[in-house]
């Protein structure tokens, strides 16, 4: 495997991927959302469930298909935001996700990989009633077909 | 011997700058010609020498440079023409793409032919350009959109149309030539004589029909047929829609403003003459002109060289893919579709192998391919396409091939 | 010294190749840029550059030129952005030409927002291309157009707004910013503020206005503004329109089919995001590049040294065509416009002169200049009109005042 | 004045445009129609005379503005109709007026041309109630906006 490959496809992001952590449904979610990615028609179903405090992460799981990039980066979100309050991921930076994912992501890639991050984003918002930010990381991007 | 005149892929690819650079260090294979062909030198020198000696706006100057920037672009209209074998060269329009085209005839033919009760006919074979418009204005006129289904080998059910008919009044048909997903071949001129038995108009999108194979619009029996000159090694910005005379000045016009008009009043304004009535502003000139060469260069080849060439690409494609483990191939047998070849490996994503083969110099693409409704029939969110023009070189097909074993190695 | 920045025509006139050559053994006085400019050197340069190295379809690819595509595509709409000085990159979407722009909001939001008792309001001055798309969707959809007058300037008489804002509901004012017939410099900024106290929206033909004058669409206050590639050193084939985010989100899209799509089913399309929602098919992509290339080439210059140029060849202008026996000018004195000079002899028709001035190498244009309305107002069918931009010099418009006594003299 | 000018405004046709043959007007024509050139917005109206036998030519006339070529080029006409029956002058050849004005023209100034000419046409055949042929000469040249 040449160097671009080796980066791109880390063994981490293959194991996130053949291994998602978080997948499947919760059955009467507190937050709920599906997402698309125009560009290749994946879809992502991302469901939470609030702890006792209506505010901690209690549980997110997703389900959906998609590319080793987007299945890994969502697989990757749902370790990063479990035990996190509703407010604190429903800003969450996407740096922070591009960060532990680890590698440079081309326009379209990054796409893939912020599609389970902004779905994620939109089922808060929903849940918690606050308006979708204009600047929702990654909507733009996401929604560019 | 071969009776089917041959071209030599490799001689002609000298013609394109693009292969001459390297990617990722690799030699380029550029297999993404269905979504818009690379240029030869020609197409681009034709253009700089029209912008460095005749350029100025078109058709009302009476000095030299709008001479002859008009002479060259009726000369562009005129080249159109003979290509799609049209009566009438003032039945050639300038579009900027195969889009503007299909949208020109839905508005303007549609908001004022189209009511309840009517149906448009389309295909599960549409690209959303053949798709969308017609769902758009059915929407805005209370029509019905219907599509014909595919069968099992990727080609068009006909058995439907019986039924299709006794739903309402068809009042418009509107397919491929040849779909951008999977290289099928429609029978255009059967369902033309189908559509005009109804009653109704046929609107062919030959956007990918137009590269691959020699076109006759007497000869198909259609109304309106759009092309899409940045996929036939013309630029962006141009491409051309043509139409029945009869029906082009019967219907409104589309977009308006300068250019287009007779005479205008605040009481009232007249329509100018085809094919001016259909272009309003400026046209993309030098564009047209880079079509008109590309056309050139194109029947130099020959289409039906072109053709052949596709079709023996396509075969020794199916046939190297076949190879390999684990791909699913969509569409029908080689002989039977142009050079596109669509096909999934059963446990990778389309984005995962475009991505790896770029790494490797190959360029396919990866997604809907702009057919949503067909993606659903196959029961998939994407395919991986390679697709395939007059300089594309078996050796291309073979690097794809070497690139897919890698992929599988990737995610063994 | 001068506290305007100034340009140097006679330098940047080796950009541009087109003043290589002789006209009818002359040098080429090329006084019709109002209706296409030249294009330089690093406008054709980047557009080759473009396609012999970073070719292919955009947005979907992901292959090394389909990124190179896309980011030049993209890069080309943060110049268009910044050269209006637009808040969001996402309002910028790519036409063919200015008109394209106007038709597209006439369509997309006048045919769902335009009914019986509603008011378009436009100017005696505009273009065709701001006047027949506002007639054509008034018509299918009962609304009325009304036309603000001139004064015996050439400017706009704004003492009728009142009256009009009493015969029904302003829903729509659209004006240009200059006249490409008298090159009036309208009060959009006033203009814009009084549609929005009507509660109306305000659409601005900017095809004259971009090439000659700092754009700043906040400053101006409009809420759709159209320019025109073609005119300000661009190719032919791309322009562009920008609309406020929130009027572009809220609106139906135009022209539908590819890549403007968030999802396609036969029961439901749902429409992509700003400005994909508005780009149907292939756009016009090294064209947009090359309006990229034609911005940075103005701003280099700058555009307030563009202007001032242009304001003293306009006056240089006024004063030689005074002293020609028997001409008659029309519009604002040189201070209240820009570099847009129509005239004519009394007693000989625009075409014999624009004629007779080609056999003297000086390129002007002989008619209506796609502003019927006005030809009217003036009482005349046709006007002489000599336009200047950067590379205009002094020395073209003596060779046209000789050409203009040479005129008299055949038909002395 | 140099050679181009020397043969686009030669002394006949300035002389013609000067000096038009047959400009004016007839009341109660029996053909008549006005055409424009969407060009320049030049007008020209022709009307014609018939004889007794209601096919010959008695009296062609025109009126409107243009440019020296379209108006000379609708002078000569005048001259070259009047006495000719309706269906000869209904199919004349552009060329014979091409002759008859006897420079070179550009496709521009070839609309100017053949204004006259196309209304007359258009006169006769409505007069005579003879649909417009398709290839009407210069027809789609004139119309050419
Ligand atoms: C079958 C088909 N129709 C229409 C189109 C749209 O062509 P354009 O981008 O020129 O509008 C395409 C190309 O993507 C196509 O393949
Ligand atoms: C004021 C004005 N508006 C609109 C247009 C139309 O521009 P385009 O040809 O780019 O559509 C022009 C140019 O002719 C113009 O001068």
């Amino acid at each position: 495997m040449d160097a671009g490959l080796e980066s791109l496809y880390r063994e981490v992001i293959l194991d996130h991927y053949k291994n998602p952590r978080g997948h499947g449904v919760i059955e009467h979610a507190d937050a709920e959302a599906e997402g698309q990615n125009p560009l290749c028609g994946d879809e992502v179903s991302i469901y939470v469930a609030f702890g006792e405090d209506g505010e901690t992460i209690d549980e997110v799981k997703f389900s959906g298909r998609g590319c080793a990039i987007s299945q890994a980066a969502t697989s990757m979100l749902m370790e990063m935001t479990k035990g996190r309050t509703a407010d604190d991921v429903a800003s969450l930076d996407k740096e922070e996700l591009l960060a532990e994912i680890g590698v440079p992501l081309t326009p379209v890639r990054l796409k893939c990989a912020m599609l389970g991050l902004t779905t994620l984003k939109v089922a808060l918002h929903k849940a918690k009633g606050t308006p979708l930010p204009d600047g929702l990381a990654g909507f733009d991007d996401l929604e560019l077909t | 011997m071969n009776a089917v005149p041959k071209l030599n892929a490799h001689t002609l690819r000298a013609d394109f700058p693009i292969f001459e650079q390297q990617m990722h260090g690799k030699p380029l294979a550029f297999l993404d010609s269905a979504a818009s062909s690379q240029k030869p030198r020609q197409v681009l020198d034709a253009m700089t020498e029209f912008y460095e000696t005749s350029y100025a706006n078109v058709h009302r100057g009476v000095y030299v440079l709008a001479e002859r920037a008009t002479e060259a672009l009726e000369h562009a209209r005129e080249r159109v023409r003979a290509f799609l074998n049209a009566p009438d060269v003032r039945e050639v329009i300038f579009t900027r793409n195969a889009t503007e085209g299909i949208n020109l005839v839905a508005y303007a033919w549609g908001l004022s032919n189209l009511g309840p009760g009517d149906l448009v006919v389309v295909t599960e074979l549409e690209h959303h350009s053949n798709f969308v418009p017609w769902q758009f204005i059915a929407g805005k006129t209370g029509a019905e959109v219907r599509m014909i289904p595919l069968d099992e080998h990727g080609e068009l059910d006909l058995s439907v149309l019986e039924g299709i008919a006794h739903d309402g009044r068809v009042k418009v048909v509107a397919t491929n030539l040849i779909s951008n997903s999977l290289g099928t071949i429609n029978p255009v001129a059967k369902l033309a004589e189908w559509a005009h038995a109804q009653g109704a108009i046929y609107v062919c999108d030959a956007a990918q029909g137009a590269p691959h194979t020699k076109i006759d619009v007497q000869a198909l029996g259609v109304d309106f047929l759009a092309i899409s000159g940045h996929k036939m090694c013309g630029p962006s910005g141009a491409s051309a829609l043509w139409g029945r005379a009869e029906l082009l000045q019967a219907m409104d016009p589309f977009m308006t403003g300068g250019h287009m008009i007779n005479s205008v009043r605040l009481e009232k304004t007249t329509w100018g003459e085809l094919p001016h009535k259909f272009e309003a502003g400026t046209a993309p000139m030098a564009e047209a002109v880079g079509l008109g060469a590309a056309i050139d260069y194109l029947e130099a080849i020959g289409l039906d060289a072109i053709e052949a060439h596709e079709h023996e690409l396509a075969a020794y494609a199916l046939g190297r893919l076949g190879d390999v483990p684990g791909i699913k191939l969509y569409g029908p047998p080689a002989d039977r579709r142009a050079g596109i070849v669509s096909f999934n490996f059963e446990d990778i994503h389309p984005h995962d192998v475009a991505q790896i083969l770029d790494l490797q110099g190959v360029a396919i693409r990866a997604g809907h391919h702009c057919c949503q409704p067909l993606m659903q029939k196959l029961g998939v969110a994407a395919t991986n396409r390679a697709s395939f023009y007059l300089y594309t070189i078996p050796e291309e097909i073979d690097q794809l091939v070497d690139g897919l074993h890698a992929v599988r190695k990737v995610f063994a």
